[in-house]
């Protein structure tokens, strides 16, 4: 009766698809209906890999003590009045973004692992999928309940997932995500475990966090860094998933290289936000937009990821090099924008001080003083009747039809103007902010072609709290649908801002 | 290439032209200018005259630019398109349809 | 004006927790890796190295002065860059190019 | 350096108590940590793209299911789990399994364990590892089909502690002898072939077919958990004290304390179904139909058990254990106001 020795790989398997069993009271293809329509065949499920052996019980453990840590750090915080030695309130403001963009996304992305714990037919990627499925939840909850103690002192924070459903700019990272859940299973873990996951996150969270730690805010550093730890795991899932579905059968080839192409596209037309957040928002920085780009795409993933997966016939996404092209763009069109409509906005924006203008010059020697600087002085003469002694866009934008960003992108080679692409479908105009956007939108305008595009839907009258009682209650009206309360506007006419000078007057300042 | 789905996929525009009538959408874009960060969108009347709409946009958005009063004149485009339009002709009447879009900058 | 500077490195690296675990897991990875180079972030570092880098159980318990299980750097880890080759209870091996 | 401030002793007053739906759900109130997790965070409105995988359904989507509810979020889990309480909780839990191995273990009781039981257990119990990952399948499925967080999350953690459990009962295999071979081989080929299993399997295999999250909770956590879970655990058990074998009790306390966890919030969850203001009548009908449809079915499924009884040294009245069983059915039947013919 002595028990055979078993290798740590045969072990998990027989903890997770040793489970599995092939029915015969009904046929396979009606438990997993949605297995095979994208058109990507697997001859044997069994050649899966784990990406890593963690059974639900060293889960709960590993996450358990993950999470208690965690909320110790965020109750100290809270008990120490931690909000009150941030760098300065207008750090808080990339904060309300993420919380508004990003925690709804997690949430999003817990629903749509679900999906792949349920229908992928394959017992090894459904199991990892689940674990996934559950981190997101947790990431979502962490992020919530860290937001909960700013919402009781500083605006923006107050109504995330009401906002997410309806706000303009939020329907950019809206739209990202129900692209992906609205996908097949194999499409979306492609989208997200490989696409977002190991391709992109990485500059969200960590030159970010990295930021949230060095303006004081201990809470979003932990769940940030705690999140990214099980991001590792959801990048292991993401390469193996990939190369797993390459190997299987080479007509997955193009299916999965197109995949790649429109989502390396999607997801970084998506983290323009963060690249606004770290180069405008954060009062101290950690690097800039383009560094982390440098490092954590250009040699991370072009050369180390992409050159991996060259044996496989794949190559690096069809408009990286437009990425590349924009690095010293990017963040300077996104804050602008940003800026330009913070009427409209759950969040503040304001023009950079002189100090964080010779950063901004210094990073971007070739574009932040030649086409960005003269904007924030004209800003100052070209004021609007509306809070705050600067310039407004008083209007509403032309929306990408694929990204829904305002069509704002610089074109590097006329860098006075925006990229601008059009296309006509069945009888009706499109228009694009790149070729990126044009690209995808062409592959698949069936889709895109339902996009609730916030500009339209406004003219449509569909984002109405009440109907306007004239011209000047339009965007009354628009921001009361939004739940937009005292959380817009500039910074320095804001209640934040009041509230920040008021609690910091009598408060010694103590040097260490 | 179609959607690849379990069933027709198929779907009205969500913002098709019927959806808005008797109104298009227009966008306005001022080249060479990105002091305004995107092109601007507007629903207007497919009759409204042209001279109306530029007093729409200018005035409404454009004028907030300080160098704005200094342009005498403006060149426009339909697209890419130059054309030189009679202030006293209709939108349609121009030849814009729903999400054409107008460019300009100082002639 | 559309001229790209870009000076590529191809390495493998992980990004570890600013703790007294992750400075532990790090001195043992500095052990075991002649040539990893670490850079410091306000909260994290990142170690890289151009090939490989390997986590030796027995490095880390000898920095921690505990028994440590392989998967508690899960507990530290906030990102990598490459492939986990192995990880098993002795060892995890990360590098690029590796296949199934 | 680096500049602090020295927090005087003073209070700052918040603006606002909770997020503002919270506020407007509750009043004027500070909400707990659950709360804020768990409502109203799944998205709602204005989705951007149909499914490619369903025809006339959104994202979330309501009609996703025959049952409905006014207001999803007037079911709310009365343990109040969100993922730090829940994995915490069962972290927890765990700690005292392990302590149970590690006893085991040093005392060599696995493998004492009598050969005539294990030769029973090794029927009945280890191929149950196979039902409770379809358990697992079937409520991942309701995680994402179903309607709002309090909702989902609840399936969430339940496919959870079912994945748990067929993970937990391939653990006790590993520890136990195998004088006929792999005990897992042999679990699957009596999953697959035995005639105790086939009506389980079948009725299992059908519900995995179940696009209507209502049903499948119907059908899981309403007939197989509330049938199968007593036999095992407390009849089945009961027969192996009988025989001599305690080594096994303390697994199957913790799999009953699992299953009434669960119940906690399934209960709680179709008492919220059928006094529904709007819809309660209608869920109420279709509750009671797909029930009783599936109760008879797991009954029957579970008559072919009755041959384990008769496997031990010291044979089992299975009569009166089904007899229990149904009785212990019929009560949380009427607990819930429902008319089920059992």
């Amino acid at each position: 009766m002595a028990k055979k020795k078993l290798t740590l790989a045969q072990k998990y398997h027989i903890y997770t698809r040793g489970l599995d069993w092939e029915p015969t009271y009904v046929s396979k293809k009606d438990i997993y209906p949605y297995a095979e329509y994208e058109g990507i065949k697997i001859k044997d499920w069994n050649k899966w890999e784990d990406p890593f052996r963690m059974t639900i019980e060293a889960y709960w453990k590993y996450q358990a003590e993950k999470d208690r840590r965690f909320y110790a750090i965020l109750d100290g915080f809270i008990q120490n009045q931690g909000h009150l030695t941030l760098s300065d309130a207008r750090y808080l403001n990339s904060i309300k973004l993420f919380i508004q963009g990003v925690t709804p996304l997690e949430y999003m992305a817990h629903r749509g692992f679900a999906f792949v714990a349920r229908h992928l037919p394959g017992a090894g990627p459904r199991t990892a999928g689940f674990f996934q499925s559950m981190d997101e939840l947790r990431h979502t909850q962490i992020e919530v309940h860290a937001g909960s103690n700013f919402n009781k002192y500083y605006d923006g924070f107050h109504s995330m997932t009401h906002m997410h459903d309806r706000v303009w700019y939020l329907s950019v990272p809206k739209s990202y995500f129900d692209d992906a859940v609205t996908a097949g299973p194999f499409e979306y873990i492609t989208a997200i475990s490989f696409s977002f996951e190991y391709a992109l996150t990485n500059l969200l969270f960590v030159p970010f966090m990295s930021g949230a730690a060095y303006n004081g805010d201990t809470p979003t550093m932990t769940f940030g860094f705690s999140a990214q730890s099980d991001e590792s795991r959801h990048m292991t899932l993401g390469l193996q998933v990939v190369k797993f579905l390459l190997e299987q059968h080479e007509d997955n080839v193009p299916i999965i290289q197109q995949w790649i192409d429109k989502w390396w596209w999607r997801g970084y037309r998506l983290t323009s936000l963060v690249g606004a957040m770290m180069d405008y928002m954060l009062p101290k920085r950690v690097m800039s937009w383009k560094e982390s780009f440098e490092l954590y795409v250009e040699d991370q993933i072009i050369e180390g990821l992409f050159r991996d997966l060259e044996r496989y016939g794949i190559r690096p996404p069809l408009h990286m090099e437009q990425s590349i092209k924009e690095k010293e763009f990017l963040s300077h069109d996104v804050y602008w924008i940003l800026f330009s409509f913070t009427f409209a906005a759950a969040f503040h924006s304001w023009i950079p001080t002189e100090a964080e203008m010779e950063w901004l010059a210094e990073k971007y020697p070739r574009t932040f003083n030649q086409y960005y600087r003269w904007r924030y002085e004209k800003a100052k003469e070209a004021k609007t009747p509306l809070p705050g002694d600067r310039f407004y866009y008083i209007g509403l934008p032309q929306l990408c039809q694929v990204c829904q960003i305002p069509m704002g992108f610089t074109d590097p080679d006329n860098p006075n103007n925006f990229v601008q692409r059009y296309t006509e479908y069945e009888g009706e105009i499109y228009h694009f902010c790149s070729d990126g956007c044009k690209w995808i939108f062409e592959r698949e305008p069936e889709k895109f072609v339902q996009a609730w595009l916030p500009v339209h839907e406004i003219y449509k009258g569909n984002c109405f709290a009440e109907p306007p009682k004239g011209p000047e209650d339009v965007v009354p009206q628009v921001l009361k649908w939004y739940n937009i309360q005292t959380d817009n506007f500039d910074y320095f006419v804001s209640e934040d801002y009041k509230n920040w000078k008021e609690w910091h007057k009598d408060m010694a300042t103590v040097l260490v | 290439m179609a959607v690849k789905a379990l069933y027709n996929y198929k779907f009205p525009a969500r913002d098709r032209a019927e959806v808005f009538g008797d109104d298009i959408i227009v966008y306005a874009y001022w080249i060479d200018n990105p002091f305004f960060c995107s092109a601007s969108a507007w629903r207007v009347p497919k009759n409204m005259k042209w001279k109306d709409f530029v007093g729409q946009i200018l005035g409404q958005l454009y004028g907030l630019d300080p160098d704005f009063k200094k342009v005498k004149e403006w060149k426009w485009y339909h697209f890419d398109n130059e054309f030189k339009p009679d202030d006293e002709k209709t939108l349609s009447e121009l030849g814009l349809r729903h999400k054409s879009i107008v460019k300009f900058k100082p002639a | 004006m559309a001229v790209v500077e870009t000076k590529r490195e191809r390495f493998v690296a992980v990004d570890l927790q600013k703790n007294e675990e992750g400075y532990n897991v790090l001195q043992a990875i500095l052990k075991d890796n002649p040539g990893a180079k670490i850079d410091e972030f306000p909260g994290y570092y990142k170690v890289r190295h151009p090939e490989k880098l390997l986590i030796n159980r027995e490095t880390v318990e000898s920095f921690m002065g505990r028994p440590w299980d392989t998967q508690e750097f899960n507990l530290v880890i906030i990102s990598y860059a490459g492939n986990f080759a192995e990880w098993d209870d002795d060892r995890i091996l990360i590098r690029w190019d590796t296949h199934m | 350096m680096s500049t602090q401030y020295e927090i005087k002793q003073k209070v700052i007053e918040p603006k606002r108590l909770a997020f503002d739906y919270l506020l407007k759900r509750y009043g004027n109130r500070p909400a707990s940590r659950y709360e804020e997790a768990t409502v109203d965070i799944q998205q709602r409105e204005n989705f951007h793209y149909r499914p490619t995988w369903r025809e006339g359904v959104e994202i979330f989507d309501v009609n996703y299911s025959e049952l409905k509810l006014t207001d999803y979020y007037s079911f709310l889990d009365p343990r109040q789990y969100y993922y730090y309480t829940y994995n915490a909780t069962r972290a927890k839990n765990y700690e005292a399994v392990d302590k149970y191995f590690e006893f085991c273990e040093e005392r060599g009781l696995f493998a004492k364990v009598d050969e005539n039981w294990l030769k029973v257990y090794n029927r009945y119990f280890i191929p149950l590892r196979h039902l409770e990952y379809a358990g697992w399948i079937l409520l991942v499925g309701v995680a994402r089909f179903g309607y709002g967080t309090s909702i989902t999350q609840c399936a969430e953690f339940n496919a959870c502690d079912k994945y748990a459990n067929a993970q937990l009962i391939t653990r006790i295999a590993f520890e136990l002898p195998e004088p006929d071979g792999d005990i897992f081989e042999n679990a699957k080929k009596t999953w697959l072939e035995d005639k105790i299993f086939q009506p389980l399997r079948e009725y299992v295999e059908k519900l995995l077919t179940v696009q209507d999250w209502g049903e499948v909770l119907i059908g899981q956590n309403l007939a197989i958990d509330v049938f199968v879970n007593p036999l095992v655990h407390i009849e089945l058990d009961n027969l192996a004290v009988e025989n001599g074998v305690t080594t096994f009790s303390f697994f199957s306390k913790y799999f009953y304390d699992m299953y009434k966890d669960n119940m906690r919030w399934t209960e709680k969850l179709f008492e919220v179904f059928v006094s529904d203001p709007t819809y309660g009548e209608n869920n109420k009908k279709f509750i009671q139909s797909k029930l009783s449809h599936y109760v008879g079915q797991i009954s029957k499924a579970i008559d072919e058990f009755s041959d384990v009884f008769m496997m031990p040294r010291k044979k089992g009245d299975f009569k009166k254990a089904k007899e229990s069983v149904l009785n212990h059915a019929r009560e949380i039947y009427s607990k819930l106001g429902l008319n089920i013919k059992i």
